[in-house]
């Protein structure tokens, strides 16, 4: 097959005193999904950060589309077209929703047919339009969080945790959404505590833990052997659904 | 011989820099000539110790009982603003030590808080209302005055009506101003409106100090439309550049180069011009009547005794360039020749040409007592 | 039936401009028992939370604590009345370290905090108590943290570690185990459930995990676009069409 | 016993600990040590500004309030003293009645400032008690017949306290026991206490929820704390020890006036006091507070030497000028936020651990 | 056209014209001052005089107060800088307009006109190019330090205020304005000062022009979202920083054309000119509502009007005026008079 979108090769990376990433591998196929899951800590979000530019990589090398993005400034990344769902969902909660939008559409006004497709998915946000964003619920801030990074086609989408604070019919719905987006040739990275979302869409699969990657291989493959889930995760799966 | 320590305690740094930068030039220029540039009196050479007060009455107190307590200065002189004056005044006597205050203003230095340390041979407020007064009050005139509204306005307003009363014109109105008034259109307005249906001369007399230039501000809404006419007092070379819109004006001023006719002065016209490339202003004439001052009282005592001092001072005369000036026994204050004057625009000057009137000696005016 | 309720709403409404968030929902809470809010994002579930906390003050309707009006009252005094709760988004005192963050909702609760000439550290029972909370959630070991550093989970323990500490009579938590990875998960409901099964304390939960709220409620109340739309027997309203539509979600329900 | 004195908040860290000593020892010995009236004069407005300091530090960094008015009730503690001496004669009576009056005034402005902050936002409210406090200082200057106005009152204090005053006839250590030396040891024993207060209640748990609402004032509430009742008590007591020090002010200077009280200039110092010591750290006022008076006394000198230094060399005699010692000022304002983020005391306990 | 809808149906609103009348009252107050002005002062030509002189001098004290807005309001940064550039404008400015001048009129009374408008460009170049350099070196480091920016900032404008008496020693600088901009226009009892109407061009052309830009491009948003979260406006692709920079040499630029306005209507600089003036500029920036451009130039005319109202009527009030304003449109609307944003 292509070689991957994105690859990270012995990725370090540490927080003031602290060294949080200590050696990162692994690569993300082009047009999958790929993710990223581990327990609390394991260095998730960190992940996530460092390829965004946001915190910078001590050690190591991350490949975008063939071309060296290390040490990067972020707002080059994400003109590379890449969309970045941050954990704590990064709404400007000042601005209304249209205007979260606005900005996120970067050439302008976003596109009539994307909005529609959009406001199908999370119709509270089409309700919701001229609203601060501040005052949004927790899921309809997590929605308009998502809304952003799909508003334009992109190359990569990076999304931490997108479904906690989700009720289940909006999970259902970001389901869809995402098995959409896997089908025009957006590539995605995702992290995620929901195992069940996770086996839904997941190609193939990234284990944390401890700032290190602990497992690579195919989604269908983990899900199948409880006993590695076991292994790798600290408790069976299928308890919690 | 041990030399003579003076020092020059005044606010070298702050908003009044400029005005210092004078004094001490002036001072110096004052201890040169009184000792005819042997910079000795008696054979003890002189010494001056310059101290920052940073325009702050803490630090000038501080410094002023460094001076006299650790570096054993015979005297001192400054400071520039009156705050620190004042706060000063009470560590003179506490080290019964002279302080000569110059050109701090508040009348107070030699009024109420004055202690018998203290000689000032700056102006007071009071001299400068009072010379006002009598340099543009006459039968027929109207007068309103614009002031600043604290203290030192209303004060001098109120030695300036004083005066004002025995020339025969009538005050007709008291305008104070908040003193960060940046819109004087409402005060010119209530000034015109006091004013402007009175017959024969009418005037309004501005005594305002620091920002704010309600001179032009006043002007520029055409009082003469009212055959209104202003007038002020004088003031340093770069504030006189602004009087070149006033033509005709009259005021009286405490010192302006060209004015007064006597050796000092020329002396100094002539020595500041070669040295520093321009006239003499304001405050280096004061900064020179101190340092004249100075000398002629350590020459008169014989000594630096601090008694010796002070009976040496008080009556004494000497000469400086605004002519001879006298410290009057009951204040310490040295009386002074002020000066009539009128506005003359000549485009070779980058500033306004004050031209003589007519000088107000010592007896024209009657500038009252206030100690305590 | 209101007389034996620890809490109850009555009429309970707010607006913001023209929209209404929660409106007009009549509700009341039996001691001893846990009740599950659900509804779909945006029902208006934390802002029922908000309205009973007193962090928002109603448009109309009233707060009973025990039959005793308290809707004019401010946060704090309910807080002190006995009505606890954990926040949604985390909210926590993020520059201190994770013990000092419990010790200060047990000095709340003891009403320690205008004594300004002792030392603090001189309270050691307040502080033994706190390190008991720490423990309940599992936290003991990073006691010394400063919370801005916590990893989210983390984070998340503290903050129903907080809610433990205020003893309160009323308990509402609101999504305790969002973004909580499997593995923390259990220490949180395992401590939910034995809230419960104690029986002394009301406990209100909102929770998108199905199973969850079937495990652990006596009794699930669903709100939907402010409304009171169904309340009653878990097992029952799971079942409901209009949970089963509006909030799982037609087809949805498989991924839960 | 230090441990109950300092209640527990040791200054940690080796270079800290030698430091603090260090400047207790000199203050405390400084009559002795550091002869000179202008040196005495240095020591004594230390201990004062410590304690200004660390008042403003208790709203500030421990409340997370950010007021401008802090110099008003400085002011009102100075002129309370300084007008009950000037009527009233050189009497301890009139120093106690002209403090408990100050306290009084400033504690109920603090109040009733305290609770407009409710209504505001805390930037509003800083621009607030800024328009509050040059009101004030206008007003100071407006009522000239009580307060002196621009010119300030001068005024004498207790016979114990001047330099006529003769504590024993023979010299100690070469230093004569006059008056000023009672008046000195009078304003380091009363900043001394005044501290170790202040260092209590921020220990104390009042001051562990003064943290916690600065933290997150909603949670606090959430915890069941009414702010309300908290930030209005730590504004009243910053308040009042900031009067306590003003009446210490009066009492050393025996000169008050709007420039040493009032200004604005001296809020900006307390301001940059608190941030070059570290804020939210009492030991930052002692630092603080240390380092800038002496730098304000004798940066001059200093750069005098140095002008002399460079003569010769182009534009930097001229930059090092003394009468521009103000602009290097200005630099320390900025050098201290970049290299000091959380203060002189923030720096030296990050080391040791580093 | 686009789909996107201006408003949801969701929040409609229930009483439109009450609630259309509540938006229009902050907008309403400087009218309302006016007409309430009207019966006090008795004098239907002294009101006129009064009224268009503090329209005039609000419209100056936007001009100053308005780069202070955009960067205290949309970049969350408190600058008490602000006024060394309206200092530094000043002194620019006056050294253009001597040297023009002296070249175009030799031993000219006043300055020419013709000097002015090229020393306000030079003005806003000069310190517009040192709000790029003030903007890296001082400001960057404090983003989100209330606290530390008031300490630096004050920093900054004390080494700008000495670096000025270096540069153009500690006197006093006259600025004499030319004879076209000087007197007044005379109807009948009524007189309105031609610099004053000068200002008022100046002052709407530059409301227009940042209301225009503020409201028809991305940039406000751009620059309100980046307060909030730097990170986030960055991984959404845009270069935060470059836009700051540009945020604030815009401001600093009009701070410097500020100072030469001002300075020509004081006809006099000093180096603390800037300082002096900082406390009314916060007020009005205050009064308005952070970091809105409409908010601050409403606020900069009701405290041109209330001054000249209270100093003609009661004199004695005049003195606190403005915190009497300001207090009053806080009672009434804690955010000022139009809160843009809800920190
Ligand atoms: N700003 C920071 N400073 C210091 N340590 C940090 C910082 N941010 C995160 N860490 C630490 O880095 C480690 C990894 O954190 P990270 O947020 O990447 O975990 P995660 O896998 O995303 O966890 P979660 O599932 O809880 O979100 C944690 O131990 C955390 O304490
Ligand atoms: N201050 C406000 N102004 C306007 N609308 C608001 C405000 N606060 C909340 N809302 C609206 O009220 C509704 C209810 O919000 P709430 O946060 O209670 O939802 P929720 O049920 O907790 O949802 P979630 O499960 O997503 O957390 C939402 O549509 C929200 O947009
Ligand atoms: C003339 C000035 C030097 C006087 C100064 N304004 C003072 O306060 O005394
Ligand atoms: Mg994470
Ligand atoms: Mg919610």
């Amino acid at each position: 097959m292509s070689e991957p979108l994105l690859t990270l090769d012995g990725v370090h990376t540490h927080i003031g005193h602290y060294h949080i990433l200590q050696g990162v591998d692994f690569s993300v196929p082009r047009g999958g999904l790929t993710m990223l899951i581990g327990r609390n800590g394991a260095g998730k979000t960190t992940t996530m950060r460092t390829i965004m530019g946001l915190w910078r990589a001590s050690r190591g090398a991350i490949t975008l589309d063939g071309r060296d993005i290390t040490g990067l400034a972020t707002p080059d990344i994400a003109q590379a077209n890449v969309a970045y769902v941050p954990e704590d969902m990064g709404i400007f909660s000042d601005l209304t929703v249209r205007e979260n939008m606005i900005l996120a559409a970067r050439d302008g006004e976003p596109k009539d047919d994307r909005l529609r497709w959009i406001f199908r998915l999370f119709p509270a946000l089409e309700k919701f339009w001229s609203l601060e964003a501040g005052a949004l619920s927790g899921g309809q801030k997590q929605m308009l969080a998502i809304a952003r990074a799909m508003i334009e086609p992109r190359k990569l989408l990076l999304v931490d945790e997108p479904t906690k604070g989700l009720a289940p019919a909006i999970v259902g719905a970001l389901i869809e959404a995402f098995g959409e987006l896997k089908k025009t040739d957006t590539t995605i990275l995702l992290v995620e505590q929901n195992f069940h979302f996770a086996r839904a869409l997941g190609d193939d699969v990234v284990v944390m833990d401890d700032g290190r990657i602990v497992h690579r291989g195919l989604m269908a493959d983990l899900a199948a052997d409880e006993e590695l889930q076991q292994n790798l995760l600290g408790l069976s799966l299928e308890m919690h659904q | 011989a041990d030399p003579i320590k003076i020092a020059h305690v005044y606010g070298k740094t702050g908003p009044y820099e400029a005005y210092a930068k004078q004094s001490h030039v002036g001072l110096m220029l004052g201890l040169e000539y009184a000792t005819n540039g042997t910079m000795e009196i008696g054979g003890r050479k002189i010494e001056v110790i310059e101290k920052d007060t940073q325009l702050k009455p803490d630090q000038g107190r501080a410094l002023l009982a460094e001076a006299y307590g650790d570096d054993n200065v015979d005297l001192a002189i400054g400071p520039v603003s009156s705050g620190v004056a004042l706060a000063m005044l009470p560590i003179a006597q506490e080290y019964e030590k002279v302080l000569i205050v110059e050109p701090a203003v508040a009348d107070s230095i030699t009024g109420e808080n004055f202690n018998r340390y203290i000689f000032r041979t700056g102006r007071n407020s009071s001299q400068d209302a009072i010379s006002n007064a009598v340099a543009i009050g006459a039968k027929g005139t109207y007068v309103a005055t614009l002031a600043q509204d604290y203290a030192f306005g209303r004060d001098g307003v109120a030695a300036f009506k004083e005066a004002l009363a025995g020339t025969g014109a009538e005050l007709v109105f008291e305008e104070y101003a908040p003193a960060d008034t940046k819109d004087f259109t409402a005060s010119a307005q209530r000034l015109f409106d006091a004013l402007k249906d009175k017959p024969g001369r009418k005037i309004i007399w501005v005594i305002w100090a620091g920002g704010g230039n309600p001179m032009s501000k006043v002007n520029d809404l055409e009082p003469s439309r009212y055959g209104i006419e202003l007038s002020t007092g004088g003031n340093i070379l770069p504030a006189l550049v602004a009087y070149k819109a006033f033509p005709g004006m009259e005021g009286a001023t405490y010192y302006y180069y060209e004015i007064p006719k006597n050796p000092v002065n020329d002396w100094l016209v002539k020595v500041h011009q070669e040295r520093y490339q321009g006239p003499p202003d304001f405050f280096t004439a004061g900064g020179m009547a101190a340092g004249i001052a100075a000398v002629r009282a350590i020459e008169k005592a014989g000594s630096t005794d601090t008694e010796k001092l002070i009976s040496a001072m008080e009556g004494m005369s000497f000469e400086t360039p605004k002519g001879t000036m006298m410290f009057r026994k009951e204040d310490h204050q040295a009386l002074q020749s002020m000066y009539h004057f009128k506005v003359r625009v000549d485009p070779k000057v980058d500033w306004a040409v004050l031209d003589l009137v007519r000088e107000l000696k010592i007896e024209d005016m009657n500038i009252p007592i206030r100690t305590k | 039936m209101q007389g034996d309720a620890a809490l109850a709403t009555e009429g309970l409404t707010i607006r913001f401009g023209g929209h209404v968030a929660v409106n007009n929902v009549t509700c009341s809470f039996r001691p001893g028992t846990l009740t599950a809010i659900v509804g779909p994002n945006g029902a208006g579930k934390t802002t029922y939370f908000n309205l009973i906390s007193g962090q928002l003050r109603a448009s109309a309707g009233r707060v009973l604590l025990n039959g005793r009006d308290v809707t004019r009252e401010g946060a704090a005094a309910r807080t002190q009345a006995g009505i606890g709760r954990a926040f949604q988004l985390t909210n926590l005192f993020p520059e201190l370290s994770v013990r000092e963050n419990i010790r200060l909702a047990v000095q709340a609760r003891h009403r320690r905090g205008l004594n300004l000439l002792s030392m603090a550290e001189s309270h050691g029972d307040l502080i033994a108590e706190a390190d008991g909370y720490l423990e309940a959630v599992s936290m003991a070991h990073r006691a010394d943290a400063t919370v801005a550093l916590l990893p989210h989970g983390d984070q998340r323990k503290l903050e129903v570690g907080l809610l433990l500490a205020l003893e309160p009579e009323v308990m509402m938590f609101d999504e305790p185990t969002a973004g909580m990875s499997v593995d923390e998960v259990p220490v949180i409901l395992d401590l939910i459930a034995r809230i419960r099964a104690e029986g002394k304390r009301t406990v209100l939960l909102v929770e998108h995990k199905m199973d969850v709220v079937r495990s652990l409620a006596d009794r699930i109340v669903v709100l939907h676009n402010g409304y009171l739309v169904a309340d009653g027997d878990p097992a029952e309203v799971i079942a409901s069409p209009i949970v089963q539509e509006a909030y799982l979600g037609v087809g949805a329900s498989q991924h839960v | 016993m230090v441990r109950w004195l300092l209640s527990g908040d040791y200054p940690r860290g080796l270079a800290l600990n030698l430091g603090i000593a260090a400047i207790v020892l000199a203050l405390l010995f400084a009559p002795f040590l550091f002869p000179g009236t202008r040196a005495l004069n240095t020591a004594a407005t230390i201990c004062i500004f410590i304690v200004l300091v660390a008042s403003y530090d208790l709203l500030l960094g421990y409340t997370g309030i950010v007021s401008f008015a802090h110099t008003m009730f400085y002011g009102i503690g100075a002129y309370g003293v300084a007008i009950l001496l000037q009527r009233y004669g050189a009497s301890w009576g009139a120093v106690f009645a002209g403090l408990g009056f100050g306290l009084a005034v400033s504690v109920l402005l603090a109040f009733v400032i305290g609770l407009f902050s409710l209504r505001v936002k805390a930037i509003f409210f800083a621009m607030v008690t800024l328009a509050v406090a040059s009101a004030f200082a206008i007003l100071a200057s407006q009522l000239s017949g009580l307060t002196g106005g621009e010119d300030g009152l001068t005024y004498r204090v207790p016979r114990m306290l001047t330099p006529a005053f003769r504590l024993m006839d023979e010299q100690l250590l070469g230093v004569t026991m006059n008056g000023r030396i009672i008046a000195y040891y009078l304003v380091f024993v009363v900043s001394a206490v005044a501290f170790l207060v202040m260092m209590r209640i921020v220990n104390s748990p009042f001051g562990r929820v003064l943290a916690s609402i600065r933290e997150n004032a909603f949670r606090a509430e959430a915890l069941g704390v009414r702010t309300v009742v908290y930030r209005s008590l730590a504004s009243c007591l910053a308040a009042g020890f900031a009067t306590l020090a003003g009446a210490l002010m009066a009492l050393w200077l025996r000169y008050t006036g709007p420039d040493v009280t009032l200004s604005f200039t001296i809020m900006v110092d307390i301001l940059l006091m608190v941030v070059i010591g570290g804020m939210g750290t009492m030991y930052g006022a002692i630092v603080g507070a240390a380092a800038f008076i002496l730098a304000q006394n004798y940066l001059k000198d200093l750069m005098g030497h140095m002008a002399e230094a460079t003569a010769g060399i182009p534009v930097l005699p001229d930059l090092l000028h003394p009468d521009r010692w103000l602009l290097w000022l200005g630099l320390l304002f900025i050098l201290s936020v970049y290299f000091f983020p959380t203060g002189i005391v923030g720096r030296l306990r990050k080391s040791r651990q580093a | 056209m686009s789909p996107v809808p201006e408003r949801s149906a969701g929040t409609g609103l229930s009483h439109p014209l009450v609630e259309r009348l509540r938006a229009a009252a902050p907008i309403l107050t400087v009218p309302v001052l006016m007409l309430l002005a009207l019966p006090a002062t008795g004098d239907p030509s002294a009101w006129v005089t009064l009224t268009l002189a503090g329209l005039a001098m609000g419209m100056m004290i936007f001009v100053m107060a308005s780069g202070l807005t955009l960067v205290f309001g949309l970049m969350d940064v408190l600058n008490f800088g602000h006024g060394a550039f309206v200092s530094i404008g000043a002194f620019v400015g006056a050294s253009v307009m001597l040297w023009l001048s002296g070249l175009l009129d030799p031993g000219g009374v006043t300055l020419h006109l013709a000097a002015i408008l090229p020393a306000m460009i030079a003005a806003m170049v000069v310190t517009g190019a040192l709000g790029v350099g003030f903007e890296k070196i001082i400001i960057r480091p404090v983003y989100g330090q209330h606290l530390k920016q008031i300490l630096i900032t004050m920093g900054g404008l004390i080494v700008a205020e000495q670096l000025i008496y270096v540069f153009w020693g500690p006197d006093e600088i006259p600025l004499p304005r030319p004879d076209a901009l000087r007197g007044a226009l005379v109807f009948g009892d009524v007189a309105v000062e031609k610099y004053r109407l000068f200002a008022v061009v100046l002052g709407l052309a530059i409301f227009l022009a940042m209301h225009l830009l503020l409201a028809r491009t991305k940039i406000g948003l751009l620059i309100r979202a980046g307060v909030e979260n730097g990170e986030m406006v960055e991984a959404l692709g845009y270069r935060i920083k470059r836009l700051f920079v540009g945020v604030f040499v815009v401001g600093s630029a009009l701070a410097g054309l500020g100072g030469v306005m001002w300075g020509l209507y004081q006809e006099v600089i000093t180096a603390q000119m800037g300082m002096e003036i900082m406390v009314l500029v916060f007020i009005v920036v205050i009064i308005g509502g952070l970091g809105s451009v409409e908010g601050c130039f409403l606020g900069a005319l009701l405290v041109g009007l209330m001054a000249n109202y209270t100093g003609f009527l009661v004199p004695k009030l005049a003195l606190g005026s403005n915190i009497f304003l300001m207090v009053l449109i806080l009672m009434w609307r804690p955010q000022g008079l139009i809160p843009v944003a809800k920190r």
